[in-house]
This record gives C-alpha cells, structure tokens and sequence, in this order.
C-alpha cells in the first residue's frame, strides 16, 4: 500500500477557539486529501514550540502549518525544517525568517484600523476610548492595537483613556470593563482585543447600564459574538474565518508539494460584521 | 533571627496591632486610592470590589484550610473551570440544581485525588497539585473541545444568580460571606478544626496525640476542591458560560493571599478572615491603579512591589 | 586577682511582661566548674543564651576575660571561645553524623588553592570524637536515623570537638544513663584541667555536687546564692532553689490488681502490666526499651495485638491506643509538642472528643480541664494562651505528661517522663504517677535515672538487646548494684 | 507515620536503587518511547531533547541552590526574559561580551534583590518571588515596549552560540555540563555547599553553629537569579532575540524538576545532577508525547499522570 502523507501542524495555543477553529479546517481539508495530521501546540511559549517543530521533523513529516508565537523568537524552528529540507508555511502570523517556504497571512494592522474606523463613525468621531490589548508581547495583538491607535490619533475629540493589556479571557474583559467604566463613566467605545474579551466587557457595560451608550467591538467571529451583534450587544466583530484559513493552509502547501509555483505570502480577507450584514453571517437555526 | 524578632517592637505587640497588619494595609491602600480618586467609594465601585473579590475569597477560604494543614495546592485554577464548565454542561441538560452539584462535586473529586495522593502515598503536595493541574486543564478542554460551553443559554436563575443582588449585596458576595462565618465558627470551635491546626503545627505530635493526620490532610484537600468547584460555579454564572481557559494564575493569586492574610506555608497558622483580607488587597489593588489608569507595564510593577511591601509590613506581626 | 573567664554583670532579660532574668551578676573562671541549678522557669536557659550569644541582654553587660564584649550572634560567642550544648538539640537530621560534628567549620584542605572540605579528616575526627564518649556509631548515618538518647550524645559531641575556652552544658545528660554520664564526666574534667571553664546546668543535683567546684542558685532569674564546692549538700540546694519547700517522700507499695495490660504476641520484650502498678524499664542506650513503649502505643508502624482488661484488640496508631486508654509520653520532647500553639490547645488535642458536646468543642469545660492540669503539674507561667515555645523546657516536659491526665487514660507509657523537669516538680510528678497507679492506673516507665526507678517502681525490668532479661521486685529491695548489673552497664 | 517508613522496602535499600528513582523513570521513559516509535532514538532526536533541555537544566541547577537552601523562586521566568532582553540590549550597542554579562548581571541584581528581602528582612520567599515575578515581568515590558529585541540582527557569533556544535555537541549542551560538574564539586566539596545543606536542613542549628545563616540563604538566591540570567542569554541565542514574553511558566518546571530530583521542599535534601534528571524527565516526556502524536489535550493529561506517578515512585525512596 502507498503510504500516506503525514503533515506537521505547529499551534501557537490549543486552547484558543480561534486555532481550534483552524486546525478543524487543516484536518478536513486532509482528509479529503487522505492526509495524515500530526498536531503539537506550543502554548505562547516560544522555546516549546521549538521543540515541538523539532519533534515534527524528527518524526518525519512531509511538510509543516506553523503559526509561529513570534516573527524573530521561533527561527530556530523555521532552520531545523530548512536543515530537513521540509517545507514550512506560515499560516494566520508570519515570520522573519529566510527559511519561511511561504506565508498564509493576515493583515492585523489594517484590521486594527478598520475596527478604528468603524468605531470612529459610530461614536460620531468624539469621546473616549478604552482599549483591552491582548497578551503582551504577541505581536499579532500589538499590531491590531497598533493599527488601532494609529487611525484614532488622527481624531482630535478622540482620547484614548484606558489601555491595558492581559490574557485572552472573558473574566479579564468583566473585570477591567468593570473598573474603567467607574473611572469613566462617560465612555463611548470599548475595543477589545478578541470576543472572548468583548464579549465580557459587554457584560460589564449591561450591568453598568451603559448598553447602547458604550459600544464593544470584538475580533474573530465567533459564534456567541455572531449572536451578540445579532441582539444589539456587541456592536461589531471581525470575522476572520479561520476553518477557511486551515483549509487554505493546507492547499497552499499541497501545491507547493506538487511543486506548482505559489506566491510567497497569500493574504486572507476579513469582513467586519455588524447590523448591516450579520444575518447573512450567521447560521441558520 | 527569626527568635529576636519576636520581641523587636514590644509597644507595638502590647496594643495587638502587629496581628493586624494585613488589615492595616488594606486600609492604607484604600485611603490611598481615595485620596487620589473620588470615583473609587462610588457605591458602583465598591460593589465592584465586592464582586470580583467574591470569587476568589471562595478559593482563597479552601486555601486557608489547605495551606493550614500544612499543604499546599496549585490545582485550583484548573478546578475552577472544570467545575465551571460542568456545571454548565449538566445545567443545560439536567436543570440549574444538578448543574451546582455536579460542579461542586466535580471540585471535591479533585481535591479527593490531591488528598489521597499527597496524605496517603506521601507524594510531595506541590508536585502532585502541580500534576492534578495540568491533568485537570486536560480533562477540562477534552470535554468541551476548548470551547465554552453553554453559550446557547444558561438557565435564567442561575445567569440572575451571576448579576442580581438580595438586600443590596449580590448573591455572589453572600456566598463567601456566609461560608466564612461558618467554616470560621468550624475551624475555631470544633475538634475538627483544632485538629487540623495540629496537624498543620507537627505533624507527628498530632499524630502521637490520636490524630488521624492522614485523614485530616485529606480533608482539607477536599475543602479546597469543593470550595474551589463552587468557585467555579460562581465564576460560571458571573460569565454567564463554563470557560475552558478560566481561573488561569488563580493558584498563585489565592496562596499569596493567603499568605498576606498571615498564614505560614509551613503549616498550623492562618485565620479565614484574615485570607479574605489579602484577597481584599489583591483585589482593591488592581482595581485602584486601573482606576488610576496606570500603565499596564508599570501596574505590574506596582503589584509586584506592594506585594512585597505587604508582606513586609506583616513581618512587624508576632512572628515568622 | 585572676579574672573571670566570662561574667555577666547585673543582666536583666524580659520577654514581653516575663521577666526572665533580674540583675544577675554571674562568674565562671577558668579551670572550674561552674553549676548552675534552678527551679524550671528559673532563667538558667536564658542566661546561657545569653552567654552564647543568642540573647541580648536587655540590661547590663557581658565581659570576656574582663573585656566588655558584645555577643550579637552565636557565631560572635564561638570566635570568643565559647561552644554551647542547647537545651534543646539543634541537629540538622538530614545530614550525616560527621557532618553534624563539624557544622560551622569543617576539616578543609586546599585543592588548586581552593579550600575543600576534607571528608577522610572530617570521617576521622568524627570517629574520634564519637570514641571520647564510648560510641561506636557510623559517622556516615544520618542524624535522623538515631535515636534520642544517641542524638543527645551527638550534640554532646559537637561541643567536645571546638577547642574552647568555655564550654556551656544546658541539661546534657536529661535522657543519658549513668554509664555516658561517667564518660561524660571523665571529659569534662578533662577540659578542666586543661584550662577550659565549664557552666553545667543540671536538675540531677547529685551530678552537681559531685561534679561542680561552684554552684550559682537561680530563683525567679535572680540569684539565691553561689557555694563553693564542700559548701553546699543536695538538701541545701533544694532549698535555696524553691525558697525552703518541705518535699514529702513519695508513697508507695500498693497491691497488684487484674492485668491491664497484656501484649499477646511471644516476643522476648512481651509485657503484662497490671491495675496499681507502676512497671520500670531499664536499659543502656540503645537497649530497646525505648522501642518496647513505642510499639506498645502503635507509634512502630507494626499492628500489635494487646490484650486490655481481657479483650483482645488489635492497634496500628497512636489512635487505636488512645482509644483503648492508652497515654504515651515519647523521649523527644518535639514530638509531644505543637510548638507554636497555646498550652491549651497542647493540652486538649488528645482529649478533643471528651469535651466536645453536639460537635463543638466545650470551651468552658476545656478551659476547667487546662486550669486543673495547669495547677496539679505546676506549670508556669500560669497563662494558658502562652504559646509552649515560650515556656522553658522543664515546663514543656510537664505541658506533655498534662495532655494524658487530661484525658484520663487507664494505662501510662511514659519514656524519660521527667527529663529537664526540677527536684520539686518531679517528686510532684512521682507522687502523681503512684496516685494514678493507687486509682486503678498501670504504668509502664523507662527512665535513664536508675534512682528515679527505684523510686516510683513496684517492679523494674532490665532490658537488654530488644529483650527482658531480669525482674526485680520491690518487695526484694531494689538493690541499685543487681540492677546494673542486669542491664549491662 | 515517617518514622516506619525507613523499614518499609529493606530489599530495596539493600540493593541502593531506591536513591536512583528519577533515574529510573528516565530510563523507564525512554525505554518506553524507543518501544512505541522507532524516530526516538534516532541522532536527530537525541540531540533535540538534550538542547531542549539544555536551559531549563541551567534555570534548575539554580533553582536546586534555592531549594536546599530551604527557600523556593518562583521570579526565575521573568528573570529569563529581563536578562534575555537586556543582553540583546546591550549586545547590539556594547558587543557580544558586554552583552552576555549585562545579562548575568541582571539576573545575579534580581537574585540578589530577592536573597536580601528573603533573609535580611524575613519575607516569605513565596510572596517575595511572586513579588518578583511580576514586578519584573513589568520592568522587562517597560524597557522593551513589549517588543521583540535584536530584531534587526544580533551579533552572528552569539546566533551561532545557540546554535552551532563543539565535539559534535551544542554550545547550548555544554552549558549546563560543565556547570554541573563545577558546582557539584561546590555543593559536595566546599565548606559552602556544606552550609548551605546545614542551613537548608535547619536553619536554627546552623546559625547556633556559628554559620552566616542569612549571608548563605541570600548568595542562594543570587546563584539562582545569576544562572536564571545566563539561562536568558542562551534562550536569546536561541530564539535569535531577546523576548520580552519568554520564560513564563518556567518556575513551575523547575521548581516540578527540582522536586522530581528528590529535593525537598523543607531544605536541606537535593542533587543537582538529580535535578537534571528532573529536568530530562520533563523534556523526554513532552518530546515522546509529540512524537507519538497524542492530541495536545491528551498531553496534559499524560504529563500531569507522569508527573504525580513519578514523584510516586520516588516515594519509595529511603525517606520522606
Ligand atoms: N521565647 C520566650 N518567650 C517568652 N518567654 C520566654 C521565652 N523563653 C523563656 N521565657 C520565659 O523566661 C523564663 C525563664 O526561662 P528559662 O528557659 O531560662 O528557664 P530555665 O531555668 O532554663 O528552666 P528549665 O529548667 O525548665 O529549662 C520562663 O518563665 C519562660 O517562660
Ligand atoms: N528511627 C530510627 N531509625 C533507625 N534506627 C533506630 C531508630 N530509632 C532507634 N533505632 C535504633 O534501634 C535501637 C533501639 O532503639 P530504641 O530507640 O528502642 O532505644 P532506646 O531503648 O530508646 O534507647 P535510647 O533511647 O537510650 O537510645 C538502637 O540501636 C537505635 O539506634
Ligand atoms: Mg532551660
Ligand atoms: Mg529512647
């Protein structure tokens, strides 16, 4: 019998919905491929996934889905599958490394600065503004935040009165929604940094009988976020689709293992959804 | 030495403020903050503070016991969202009761586990909690596929239990409140809890003096878990879903509150109200400098050094 | 005029309201033995401290050879030639025996001029030092793997070795029988003559007499007075030591009543023990005697069956015992005490499940029970809440024998009962074990005091490797020669 | 009770194996793995896990100082990450050398913070150290931005450092060897290691010995802030940068390894090679878990099994 074609996957957490959402998609797409999926998940801790990707190519993978912690920390791992000769693509974060084969990639500055823009309008183009950053020192956090802050700099009557960072959790978001609304009690729009954490400061805002008054943005799409815009509230979220992105991940590497000619960095579209569109977006029940 | 110290501040001991220490510093950061902002005794604020201490002064209460017995436990984080997400699951199914229960019970049965392994097979605490931890943080994204669950709708009572208040205070404050004046009244007037601080105290003379020591570090395991599977349930009903990811740094969280509040990692010392003070300045603390709007960098670095501080300050007390 | 070696000029010490010791003036000289005797509670450990540096005096001042000296830490009394022997041992039980001996400065040799502990020297002085007081221990052994009466003699040891100027002994020979005390002896005269100045405190004032060419008389941490040798008798330092207190001779002989206790196994240390009597133990370090009390109470990890008052049951723990009526007072004080709890709470765990009604605990029936064992044992001071780390030692000691009258039990396993404890108190604890004995009580008491045995024994065993090998009778007259002779020594 | 437990396995003692537990698991482990996937014992493999391991065995030597010396760092993570950020700092303006001792350096400052708070002021190392930790996490974000370091190239000679080999072995292995060959001769040989183990054992009896109880408890917290910082610089070779977000849950491994290695917590009992066996322990069994493929949520619960049985059979050990 043929043996089939084993595929590493290298996961920037597990525990994330969003990397749960796009392995699923990395897994149908190589089944239909009748492909073989070895999965390990660093943990946003950068040695880890090293080792991990090490493991992979000691196991002796065809070809790796990374979505590496950091753009610099993990070139150690993009050099042990180059010293393999295994190719290596980078799916949802990129890297800076030489030894990138290719790279799946979103543009979190620009989806930064869109939820800016968005927000910016529905606030009339005055008030204040809290951020919820992601974890520290992720940089695809820093760039959406990054992004963010850039476009409502360029509002005059905006002010940025609470920035702080944290972990990616719904709590998280209760608890510092909570005490910004204290301090300013006059807020106009909360941006968090995913929907888990939208979705707790939006708890926050209900029982601080803010709703309608502070408006939430999230990111990623998520079904309980789906719903929330649906019922007025979360304002807007981004969706990002990230089974599609797991699918894409694997095709991409699948034409570059047939050695078709692929671009080096493939960019994924993101859609903001709010009122206008997220009847079409959500499931039909 | 630790033995001078003792008697370093005889005046100080006479009007017994040293055993307060942690209540001093309560009281000195909250003055603090209101000095610097009025918003912070805005009655939305202190319930604020009520609120997100709730949950933890739960946890911190079964530390108490844990850490008395002379123990240690660094599971309870993972407890809690087992719990949390338990609760959720069976409360979709089987109704709001069934879904309190099984994630209390849930919590008990990991603390069941700590107890036996750590009391009877003699395997260090810390490495066994440590083991129960990553296990549990398994178990728990292995039943929810690492979602949250009950996204789709929590019985209404128990998302009221999360948010609605009963003579002004929110149900999720009450219950800490009622535990402490319980558990307080079982530590400090009854064989049981007399036998739990000599058992944290040596050991072996409380073992030499009829106590079934292995019995009673067990126990205290269990109170952890089940108090920390409440926790959860609360934690559950506050989000209004289980969270796979919650109750992360909780463990760390809980024992320096614990250990503000007084109590000696070496065993047989801490008072429960004393716990929920540290956890009252945890609390109160990062709630101020968000207030204050600090920087997030330099709040770390603030509660890293008032931690210390704290701590400090509490050497000033009768010992250790 | 020679100068004192080391002296104490009008030290005053306070422990929150205690005042430990009050405007003590104290001499030691070089070349004498300096005794030092007192009632529990009296200062005696204080004042040591103090002289090694553990203390600081809150008044007054500490000379050496007439120089006014500041003692800030113990490693500041070692550099000015001073080496202490605590009252309570201070081992590290994870590390070996040469290691304990040469803590604080080992043998070092240079390696690459790299200074490296030297393990043949340190094996070496070790086996030495051990050999001076007749013990023929692996220096290799952890110190946790010895028992008592060995670590005591270890600690002992440790002192012998530093070639010091003073040699302070707080209560080294409480749990030692009489053959290490005589090698004990033969050193300390040794030192003697050799210069050293020796303080040697002591509730074994036949010890004292013999030994000490002085004696300080602490009361209630003053001075009662100071003797020279030929000047002072056992009677007179009684009374100086409890300000003139009558002590009434122990009563004794009382009839045998049933069997109380019957260890059912045949083993060669299997013991009966009837109702009114009191059972004696006596055997040289290491006999077993020891280990016969530990199984007896359930404390060897083997499950025993005992007969008591003619059932059988089977015990495993220290609970099984104490359900059954059993007390147990172990030799080393650390495992009779919870240290940072209150005399109350010390007193009452055994008996928690006596005063507790409807699942709580009974304070005011506690706190009857803790004032009446406070007063019967004479416990000072008499503050209940005190926590038992701040008692002194011979008050500790009485702190455990209280937790089993408390209680009540049938049947008493007392090891070392009254080690550390004074002259008064322990006639008062003699006379309290023979009324236990009267009531219906049986006994059963190892002591490395011969005397103290045939003071209170109806009966004594001679125990010798793990095994009885004589009986000796009260009605035959205790005769002290036939009894050494039976254990070994 | 402890006391019997010395009797328990009289055969065992006998034949010495009982001390070498955490080798057995070892080898248990790996024999294990080579069963079930022929890739582990292949070179590539081998060297991977002995590089992987490479710097959490330096992080734990340190951390067996602390141990033995009775204490417990929980700062060691983040001070991984501030050396590692302050190394590439300074390497990119000042050179490789400057570079490298900035980093040690830093980690010998927190180290020596810590040491000071702990034995000078009588803080519990728990709360100092989770003081630490988070006040210094702070420090390296403030400095950093949050940012990445060296982005735009560190010297080649230092990326080589994490990279290249010596005698067919990574510079990164060398590290830890002849380490712990210097510093068992420290710890076994000189009257130092002697202290330290003394003042571990029981603090009381050292300092009434005449040792410098509280100068050894803090030059423990130094060597471990030290090696924590040199554990930094090799993770910035290896990571090609300095990165502010390194190192987190580090303390809890090598505080896990240290344990695994027979140390106890209450002081005075550790090895370091044992320690390291601690480590590989951690390192194989992640590496065997990956190579088996077992799903990421299995893993934890594997680890945390492994975890509380290997400290089990550690049990059987003479004592304790
Ligand atoms: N750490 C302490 N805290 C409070 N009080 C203390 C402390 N140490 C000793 N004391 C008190 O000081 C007094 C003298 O105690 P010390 O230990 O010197 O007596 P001692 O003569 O050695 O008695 P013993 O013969 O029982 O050993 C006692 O009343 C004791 O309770
Ligand atoms: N915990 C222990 N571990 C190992 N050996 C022990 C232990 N305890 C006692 N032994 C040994 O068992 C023998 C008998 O000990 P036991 O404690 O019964 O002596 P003992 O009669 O109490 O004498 P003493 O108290 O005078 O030493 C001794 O050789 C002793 O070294
Ligand atoms: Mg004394
Ligand atoms: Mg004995």
């Amino acid at each position: 019998a043929q043996q089939k074609t084993t595929i590493g996957v290298s996961l920037a957490q597990d525990d994330n919905p969003f990397y749960i959402a796009m392995l699923k998609g990395i897994r149908e797409r190589a089944q239909e491929l009748s492909w073989e999926v070895v999965t390990v998940s660093a943990n946003e801790d950068k040695a880890k996934q090293i080792a991990g990707v090490q493991d992979l190519v000691a196991h002796g993978v065809k070809g790796i889905l990374i979505s590496p912690i950091d753009a610099v920390g993990v070139n150690a791992a993009y050099d042990a599958a180059k010293a393999a000769n295994i190719p290596i693509v980078s799916v949802a974060r990129g890297s800076t490394s030489p030894n990138q084969t290719l790279h799946v990639a979103m543009d979190e500055t620009q989806i930064g600065r869109d939820i800016a823009e968005w927000t910016a309008i529905a606030i009339g183009g005055e008030g204040k503004v809290a951020m919820l950053l992601g974890p520290s020192g992720v940089p695809t956090f820093r760039n959406l935040g990054d992004g963010y802050a850039q476009v409502m700099a360029k509002y005059p009557k905006i002010q940025i009165v609470f920035r702080a960072d944290g972990p990616l959790t719904r709590e998280r978001g209760v608890k510092q929604a909570e005490d910004t609304l204290v301090a300013n009690p006059d807020l106009k729009a909360i941006y968090a940094a995913n929907d888990d954490v939208a979705l707790g400061a939006m708890q926050a805002v209900l029982a601080a009988d803010r709703s309608g008054k502070t408006i939430v943005t999230g990111m990623n799409g998520v079904p309980p976020a789906l719903r929330a815009v649906k019922d007025g509230k979360l304002a807007m979220t981004v969706e990002l689709n990230p089974v599609l992105w797991g699918r894409l991940g694997v095709d991409v590497l699948a034409s570059y293992l047939k050695g078709e000619k692929v671009e080096p960095r493939v960019f994924i579209k993101h859609v903001i959804i709010d009122q206008t569109n997220i009847d079409a977006k959500l499931p039909k029940t | 030495m630790r033995r001078h110290s003792k008697y370093t501040w005889p005046w100080l001991r006479r009007f017994n403020l040293v055993g307060q220490a942690p209540l001093i510093t309560l009281i000195v950061l909250c003055l603090a903050t209101a000095l610097m902002t009025d918003r912070f005794i805005s009655p939305l604020n202190l319930t604020n503070i009520l609120v997100q201490s709730s949950i933890m002064a739960v946890i911190a209460i079964g530390m108490t016991f844990v850490i008395i017995g002379g123990g240690f436990d660094l599971s309870v984080g993972s407890t809690v969202a087992l719990a949390g997400c338990i609760a959720a699951m069976v409360m979709v199914r089987f109704g709001l009761v069934a879904g309190i229960i099984a994630g209390i019970a849930a919590g008990m049965a990991v603390g069941l586990a700590n107890g036996l392994i750590i009391a009877r097979l003699g395997v260090n605490p810390f490495i066994t909690t440590l083991g129960t931890m990553v296990l549990v943080r398994g178990v728990v994204y292995l039943i929810t596929g690492g979602a949250p669950v009950g996204d789709e709708g929590l019985p209404p009572a128990f998302i009221a239990f999360g948010s609605v208040r009963f003579l002004g205070i929110h149900y999720l404050v009450w219950v800490p409140a009622l535990l402490l004046v319980a558990l307080s009244w079982l530590m400090q007037a009854t064989p049981y809890g007399q036998r739990v601080y000599a058992t944290g105290g040596n050991r072996e003379a409380a073992y030499l003096s009829g106590v079934a020591v292995e019995r009673i570090i067990a126990s205290t395991y269990v109170w952890c878990g089940g108090l920390a599977g409440l926790a959860g349930v609360m934690l559950a009903a506050r989000l209004q879903s289980g969270q796979p990811t919650a109750g992360e740094f909780y463990e760390l969280t809980a024992i320096a509150a614990v250990i503000l509040g007084g109590a000696s990692l070496h065993g047989g010392e801490g008072t429960l109200y004393k716990s929920i003070i540290g956890v009252l300045i945890m609390v109160v603390l990062g709630n101020s400098l968000n207030l204050l709007n600090v920087d997030s960098y330099w709040q770390r670095v603030a509660i890293g050094a008032v931690i210390i501080a704290a701590a400090a300050t509490d050497r000033l007390r009768s010992h250790r | 005029m020679t100068k004192p070696a080391v002296s104490a000029r009008a030290v005053s010490k306070y422990f929150g309201a205690t005042c430990a010791l009050a405007n003590i003036d104290f001499e030691l000289f070089a070349g004498e033995v300096h005794a030092l005797v007192g009632e529990n509670g009296a200062g005696k450990s204080t004042l040591v401290r103090i002289l090694s540096g553990v203390h600081q005096p809150d008044q007054g001042e500490v000379s050496i050879d007439g120089q006014r000296a500041h003692l800030g830490s113990p490693s500041a009394a070692i550099a000015a030639g001073i080496v202490t022997i605590p009252q309570e041992l201070r081992l590290v039980q994870s590390l070996s025996i040469a290691e304990n001996l040469t803590l604080g400065d080992p043998p070092v040799k240079r390696v690459l001029g790299m200074r490296v502990v030297d393990r043949r020297r340190m094996r070496a002085a070790a086996s030495d030092q051990l050999a001076q007081l007749g013990l023929s221990l692996d220096p290799g052994i952890r110190v946790d793997r010895l028992s008592y009466a060995e670590r005591q003699l270890v600690a002992i040891a440790k002192a012998l070795r530093r070639h010091c100027k003073i040699l302070i002994l707080d209560e080294p020979t409480a749990a030692l029988e009489m053959r290490e005390v005589e090698r004990l002896f033969t050193l300390i005269d040794h030192m003697k003559r050799e210069g050293a100045g020796i303080l040697y405190v002591s509730h074994r004032l036949d010890e004292v007499v013999r030994l000490a060419d002085r004696c300080t008389v602490l009361r209630d941490g003053q001075v009662a007075t100071v003797a020279r040798r030929g000047n002072f008798k056992i009677a007179d330092l009684i009374v100086a030591m409890t300000g003139g207190l009558e002590m009434q001779p122990s009563d004794t002989v009382s009839e045998p009543g049933g069997i109380v206790l019957e260890d059912v196994s045949r083993r060669p240390d299997a013991i009966r023990l009837r109702a009114n009597e009191v059972l004696g133990l006596a055997g040289l370090l290491s006999s077993g005697a020891g280990h016969m009390l530990r199984r007896l109470f359930g404390f060897t990890g083997e499950r025993i069956e005992l007969r008591r008052n003619g059932r059988l049951k089977r015990i495993a723990s220290p609970a099984d015992a104490i359900r059954i009526g059993i007390g147990f007072v172990p030799d080393e004080r650390r495992l009779g005490l919870i240290m940072n709890q209150s005399i109350r709470d010390n007193i009452l765990l055994p008996s928690l499940d006596v005063i507790a009604r409807g699942g709580r605990i009974d304070r005011g029936e506690g706190n009857r029970l803790v004032e009446q064992m406070m007063e019967l044992l004479d416990i000072r001071p008499r503050h209940p809440e005190l926590p038992v780390s701040a008692l002194s030692g011979g008050n500790q000691q009485k702190v455990i024998v209280a937790k089993w009258f408390a209680r009540g039990v049938g049947v008493l396993l007392l090891d070392e009962p009254t080690q550390g404890i004074d002259v008064a108190a322990k006639a008062q604890i003699h006379t309290l074990i023979r009324k236990f004995a009267k009531r219906g009580g049986g006994v059963l008491v190892r002591s490395s005091d011969l005397t103290e045995l045939t003071l209170i024994c109806d009966e004594i065993l001679a125990v010798h490797q793990a095994r009885i090998t004589d009986r000796l009778q009260r009605s035959d007259g205790f005769d002290e020669k036939r009894l050494h002779a039976a254990i070994g020594g």
